[in-house]
C-alpha cells in the first residue's frame, strides 16, 4: 500500500454516482479489481475516519497510464464533501488496500453480479477477465434507472446482460436473485462474482453452494482504519476445517471472500432471514481454482 | 538565547521512551503490511492491543460509528491471546527495537494474573499497562474501575506479581480521578495512563438501531481531548512525582503540547493514528519544534511550565 | 397509513410539557431584549440558570473556550441569588405561560434546601432540577455527585421539602450511572436530567495558561452527544418508569430523536440553544415531522421503539 | 436585534484586514458605533460558536445604504474561514448587538485612540462625531505597518492624528501610550474614545481619571452566545455607589463602558501592572454627559 497526494484529473457525473479520475500512478500500478483506496477527508471538519472506495479503473498503459478511479453516490458527509471536489484539487489517498479478486484459472464462463456501487468493482473486473479470454455475463441491480451504474458500459463489457431495477425503471422490476438462476443456467456460467447488499450476496452464496459452483464476493463493513489495524471491520468467517470462525478484517483479510466460508447468520444479525444457513463446520467449497 | 541541546527523550522514572509520543493500544498495526506507512523508530513505543488470555473473537458489527470530532467504537479486546501475541507479534516488534508496553485485560482477577505472568521477562517489553476498562465477571459485570477497592485489587497484583513497571489505564468516568489514580498508585502501580475511551452510544434514527452491534462503545477522537487534559491535570497536580501518559484526542503536535503542559510525561496517540498511522511520529517531530521555537529544552521541561493565575482552581 | 392525530405534548409522571423540547438551565435567555429572537410559546418548557441562595460573581475569565465540536466553559454559577430571580425574572417568564423548571444549586446541602423553600408555590414553576455538580463545601469541596450517600441526600431532602417534582440533574461522570439514577430515584427523585456538562480543560500553548480563567470547566455541545445518548440509555433500560430528559450536544431534531430512542422522555438544549436562541423551537418542529414521516403518533412513542440485536449488550 | 441572512455584496484586503460588505438593511439602519454582530460559521464543520465583529459601517442612505461593513485580521479557523468567504454567498448575521458609544452632548473635541482591529468601530463613531461637528483627532496603533487599519481613512477623518507602530514601519516606533499625553495636550481633547489592547485602555483609563476627563472604551471578551444569555462574557465593573463590583457582560451590558468604573486588576488578572488601579470604592468619573 502507497500513501500518495493525488492531483484529481476528472471529474463527472453519472446517473446518480459522482466518479473521480486521481493521478496516482504509485497506487494505479499495483490496483486490482475487488482492491480499494482510503481517501482523508479535510481536516477542518468534524470528519474523524477516511472513507473507502472501491478501484473502478487502474489505467496502467495509455494515456490515461497512471490514473485511477473511483466512484460514489452522494449520501453521507463523506461523500457529499466528495462531490463539490473540484479538478485539480488533491486528496490524500492510500491504497491499494485489500485483496483482489482472484481470477480463475482453467474455468471460462463468469457471471459478474452487481448492485448499486458494487458495480464499480465488477465493471473492473469484467475488463480484466475479459482481457483474460473469459466470457463475462452481467446481472446489474439497483433501486431505479439512476443507481444503475454506467449501463452503457456494462452492455459493452458483457455477452449478456440482465438489468434489474427495484421500481421497474429500467430492465426488470424486482431483484437481482430474481434473475439470477436464469442467468447462469443461460450463460452456462462456471464461476461466479458478486458484489451488492448482504441480501444479494447471500442468495449468491447459497445458490452457489447449491450448485457447487465456486464464487467470491467483495463485502463491506463500516472501517475505522482500513488498514488492518483496528479490527472494526470483521466479518465471520468459517474456517477452512469447519472446527469454527474467525472474525477476519473485511479490509486486510478481504473485502473479497468465498461467500460459503462466510458464516451469514451471524454477520446479517437479526436482518430476515429468507434461507437457510450454514451450521458451523459447514463442508465448504473449495473448489476454488487458485 | 544560549544553544540548548534539544532532546526528545522522555524517563518515566525508569521507564525510557526516546520520543515523548507513544501510539496507544489497539491502533498500532501489528502486520506486517504496513512497513511502508510507519517507522518504528520514529515513535517513542508501541502500546499492544488488549491481551486476553485466551483468544476473544470481540464484539458483534458494526464495531465503529464517526460522531462530532469522535468515534465510537467497540471491538470487544478481540485479540488471539497472549500466547499468540508472544510467538506471533512480540518477535517482530521486538526486533525492531522500540519500546513495547504490552496492555493487559481479563475478565476476572485471575485472566490479568494469567496474563501478566505469560508476559514475564520478554525481550521488547518495557512496561505493562493495566486496561481497567474490562468488564468484571465477578462483579456483575461492571468495569474493575467502577469499584475503586476491585480496581486497586488488580493494579496491586499485577505490580506485585510482575517485575515490569504497570501502568493503570484509567478512564475519566470516575467521579473523582485524582482519588482513583492514588488508589492504584497506593497498590504499587508505577504510573498512570490518562484517558481510556469515554462510554458512549450513537443511535441511527433511519433504522432505529443503535450503530454499534453491541450498542455501547467508547468516544474517542478530538472530541474528548478537553475532558483527557482535565484527567491529566489533576491527577498531575495531585501526584507530581507519578509518571503519566496523557491519551485522547491527540491529534496534532499542538494537542501534544497541551498535555505536557497539563502534566503528562509522554503521549499516546489512539485515533488519529487509525487514520494515519504516521500521525505519532508526525507529532513528535511538531513537539520538537515547539520546543526549539520556544526554548524549551526538552518535553520534561514543559510540565512545570503551565501559568496558572493565582485565582484559578480558587 | 390510517390517519395519526401526531401531538408533541410530553407527559413525564405529571410534569407536562406542551413540547418535547426544553431550553437547557444556563442556556435561555432571560431579558427582556431577546423577545425578537424566540417564541416561548414553541418551547417545551425553559430550565432557569442554576440559583444559588445569595447572589454570586461566578468565576474568572476568560469563561468559554471553543474545542473541537463542543466549548469549555466556566461560568462559576453566576446569578443575581433566587430572591433576585422571584422578583425579576419569574413574573416574566410566568406572564408567557412557558413550564419552568427551576434549577437549584447551592456549596451547602442547607443551601439547596434555602433555595428550594424560597421557591415554594410560585406560579409558573412546575418542578425543580437539582443541580448536583455543584461542590461541596463540607466535603472537601468535591462535587456533589462525586459520593453517592451526600448526593442521595441532597436530592431526599429537596424531595421531601418540596412540593414540586423534582428531577436530579446527574453528570455521566460517575463510574455506574445506573447506580448513581437508582440512589437518586430511591430518595425520592421524580426524575432525572442526564447529562450534564462533562469536567475538561484547554489549554493555550502559545501563552501556556489554561484557556478558561477557573482552568477547569465543563464539555458541551455537539462533542459530548454520544456519551449523553449512552447514558440515557443505560438509566433508562434499568428504570423504565422514571421521567428522564436527555440532554448533551443536541443541535438538530435528528440528535433530539436519538435521545427519545435512547429512552429520555422530553430532552433539553443547551450550547446549540446559546448559539441559536431559536433552536429549540426548530428542533420540536423538527421532531414533528420525524414523527409524521415515520407515522409514529408522540415523542412518547419513540421511547420503545429501538431496535436491539438479541447479541447487543451481550 | 434581528436576525438576517445577509448576502455578501463585496470583500476586500486592506493591509493585514479584510473587509466583508453585507446586505443588511434590518441591522444597518439600527446599527450605532460601539454595536457589533454576530457571525455563525458553516455547521458542517467543527465550529460550535459564532464570531463577533464590530460594526465598521453602517450605510442607511445612499448607493450603499442598508449595508454593513465589518473588518478582521485572518488569525483563527473562524476567520480564516471568513477570509475565504466571497461575494454573493449568504452569512447568518445577527446585530446589531450591545451598547454603542454615546455621544458628547456638549463637549466638542473628542480624542480617539485606536489599535489593530480596534480602529474598525474607532472610525465608524470618527464619522459620526464629525458629522455631530466634532472635532476628531485619532491615535492609532499597531504593531507594523500592515496592521495600522486603513491609514487613508484615518487621515481624512481626522484633524490631527498619530500613526504608532511597535517596529515603528509606520509612523512613530512605540506604543499609543507613548503620545497619549502630548495628543491630548495638543488637540484640547475633551473627551476620549478608545478601543483595543487592555493595557491600551487601561493607560488610557488612568490618564482620563487623573485629568478628570470623560472617556468611553470598547472592550472584548472570549464570548459563548454574544446575546446576554450565557454570562460568559463578562467584565468587572466597579457600582456606581461604589459599594464594590458586578460582573457585567460585555454583550449586552457593553462593550462600550467608562473606563473608571472598570475593575482593572481584576480584569486584567496577573497581567504585568504598570499602575496602580482603583480599590473597591474608588470614586468614578461621573461627569459624562448623557
Ligand atoms: C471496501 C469498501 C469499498 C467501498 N466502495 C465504495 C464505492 O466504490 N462506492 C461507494 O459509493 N461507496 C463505497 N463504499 C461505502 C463507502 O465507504 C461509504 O458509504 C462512505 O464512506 C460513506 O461516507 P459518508 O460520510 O458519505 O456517509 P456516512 O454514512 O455519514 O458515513 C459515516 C461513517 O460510516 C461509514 N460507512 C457508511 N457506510 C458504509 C459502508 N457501506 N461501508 C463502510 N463504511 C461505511 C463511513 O466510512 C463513515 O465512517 C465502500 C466501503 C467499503 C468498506
Ligand atoms: C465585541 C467584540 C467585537 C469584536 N470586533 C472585532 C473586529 O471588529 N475585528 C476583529 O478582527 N475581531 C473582533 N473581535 C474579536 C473576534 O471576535 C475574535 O478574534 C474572533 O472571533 C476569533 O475567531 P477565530 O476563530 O478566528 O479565532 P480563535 O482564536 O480560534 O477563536 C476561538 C474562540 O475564541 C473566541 N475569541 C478569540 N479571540 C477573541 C476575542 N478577542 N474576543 C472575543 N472572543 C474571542 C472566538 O470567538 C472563538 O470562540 C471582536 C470581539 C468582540 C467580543
Ligand atoms: C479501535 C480502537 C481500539 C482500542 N483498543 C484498545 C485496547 O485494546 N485497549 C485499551 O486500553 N485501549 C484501547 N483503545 C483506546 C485507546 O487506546 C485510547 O485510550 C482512546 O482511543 C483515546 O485516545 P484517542 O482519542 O487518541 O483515540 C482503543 C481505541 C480505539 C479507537
Ligand atoms: C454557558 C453554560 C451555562 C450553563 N449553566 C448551567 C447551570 O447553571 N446549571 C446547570 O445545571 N447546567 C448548566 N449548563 C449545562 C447545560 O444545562 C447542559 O447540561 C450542558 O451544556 C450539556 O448540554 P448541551 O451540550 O446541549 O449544551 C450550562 C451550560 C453552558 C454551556
Ligand atoms: S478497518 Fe481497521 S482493521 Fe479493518
Ligand atoms: S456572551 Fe453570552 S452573555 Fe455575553
Amino acid at each position: 500500500m502507497r500513501r500518495v497526494r493525488a492531483e484529481i484529473l476528472n471529474t463527472r457525473k453519472l446517473g446518480a454516482y459522482h466518479s473521480l479520475t486521481l493521478v496516482a500512478p504509485e497506487i494505479a500500478e499495483r490496483a486490482r479489481p475487488g482492491q480499494f483506496v482510503s481517501v482523508a477527508m479535510p481536516a477542518d471538519r468534524r470528519f474523524v475516519l477516511r472513507r473507502h472506495f472501491s478501484i473502478h479503473q487502474a489505467s496502467r498503459r495509455g494515456g490515461w497510464a497512471g490514473t485511477l478511479e473511483f466512484v460514489f453516490d452522494p449520501r453521507g458527509p463523506g461523500t457529499d464533501w466528495l462531490a463539490e471536489s473540484k479538478a485539480h484539487q488533491f486528496l490524500d489517498v492510500i491504497g491499494p488496500l485489500g485483496k483482489a479478486f482472484a481470477y480463475p484459472r482453467r474455468l471460462g464462463n463468469c457471471l459478474l453480479v452487481s448492485e448499486e456501487h458494487g458495480s464499480a468493482p465488477i465493471y473492473f473486473l469484467a475488463q480484466e477477465l475479459r482481457a483474460r479470454g473469459k466470457r463475462v455475463d452481467l446481472i446489474v441491480g439497483a433501486s431505479s434507472e439512476d443507481h444503475v451504474f454506467n449501463p452503457i458500459e456494462a452492455k459493452r463489457l458483457s455477452q449478456q446482460i440482465a438489468i434489474v431495477t427495484a421500481d421497474g425503471s429500467l430492465g426488470e422490476r424486482g431483484r437481482v436473485e430474481d434473475v439470477l438462476v436464469g442467468m447462469l443456467d443461460a450463460t452456462g456460467a462456471e464461476v461466479v462474482y458478486a458484489a451488492g447488499s448482504r441480501r444479494m450476496l447471500r442468495a449468491v452464496a447459497e445458490l452457489c453452494i447449491e450448485r457447487r459452483l465456486p464464487a467470491q464476493v467483495a463485502v463491506e463493513e463500516q472501517m475505522a482504519c482500513g488498514l488492518g489495524i483496528c479490527q472494526t471491520c470483521v466479518i465471520p468467517v468459517i474456517r477452512k476445517d469447519g472446527s469454527g470462525y474467525d472474525n477476519l478484517r473485511v479490509c486486510a483479510d478481504g473485502p473479497v471472500f468465498n461467500p460459503a466460508r462466510i458464516f451469514w447468520d451471524r454477520w446479517m444479525g437479526d436482518e430476515p432471514r429468507t434461507l437457510s444457513t450454514p451450521p458451523e463446520g459447514f463442508p465448504v467449497v473449495s473448489a476454488w481454482p487458485r | 538565547m544560549a544553544a540548548v541541546r534539544h532532546s526528545l527523550a522522555v524517563d518515566l522514572e525508569g521507564v525510557r521512551f526516546p520520543l515523548p509520543v507513544l501510539a496507544a493500544s489497539g491502533c498500532f498495526p501489528a502486520g506486517r503490511e504496513h512497513a511502508g506507512l510507519i517507522d518504528v523508530h520514529r515513535l517513542g513505543g508501541v502500546v499492544t492491543r488488549s491481551l486476553t488470555y485466551g483468544p476473544s473473537k470481540g464484539a458483534p458489527t458494526p464495531r465503529v460509528a464517526e460522531t462530532p470530532s469522535g468515534i465510537v467504537t467497540s471491538v470487544g479486546a478481540q485479540n488471539a491471546g497472549v500466547r499468540e501475541f508472544l510467538v506471533e507479534e512480540l518477535p517482530r516488534l521486538a526486533k525492531t527495537g522500540v519500546p513495547v508496553v504490552a496492555s493487559i485485560a481479563g475478565s476476572t482477577m485471575e485472566e490479568y494474573l494469567r496474563v501478566a505472568s505469560a508476559l514475564q521477562s520478554e525481550p521488547g517489553i518495557v512496561a505493562l499497562e493495566v486496561y481497567l476498562s474490562a468488564r468484571d465477571r465477578e462483579h456483575d459485570d461492571l468495569p474493575f474501575y467502577a469499584r475503586r477497592d476491585v480496581m486497586a485489587d488488580v493494579v496491586g497484583s499485577v505490580s506485585r506479581l510482575s517485575s515490569y513497571p504497570v501502568f493503570a489505564k484509567l478512564p475519566a468516568f470516575v467521579p473523582d480521578v485524582v482519588e482513583a489514580a492514588r488508589a492504584c498508585v497506593r497498590a504499587g502501580a508505577h504510573g498512570l495512563t490518562l484517558i481510556d475511551a469515554v462510554p458512549a452510544m450513537a443511535i441511527d434514527t433511519r433504522t432505529l438501531r443503535p450503530r454499534l452491534g453491541s450498542a455501547l462503545g467508547g468516544l474517542s477522537g478530538p472530541a474528548i481531548k478537553p475532558i483527557a487534559v482535565g484527567a491529566v491535570f489533576r491527577v498531575a497536580r495531585a501526584l507530581p512525582d507519578v509518571p503519566i501518559m496523557g491519551v485522547g484526542g491527540i491529534s496534532t503536535a499542538e494537542d501534544a503540547v497541551e498535555f505536557l503542559l497539563a502534566g503528562a510525561w509522554a503521549v499516546q496517540v489512539g485515533t488519529a493514528a487509525l487514520v494515519d498511522p504516521s500521525a505519532p511520529a508526525a507529532i513528535a517531530q511538531g513537539v520538537l519544534g515547539y520546543l526549539k521555537e520556544r526554548g524549551f529544552a526538552s518535553p520534561a521541561d514543559l510540565r512545570h511550565r503551565l501559568r496558572l493565575d493565582p485565582e484559578a482552581l480558587a
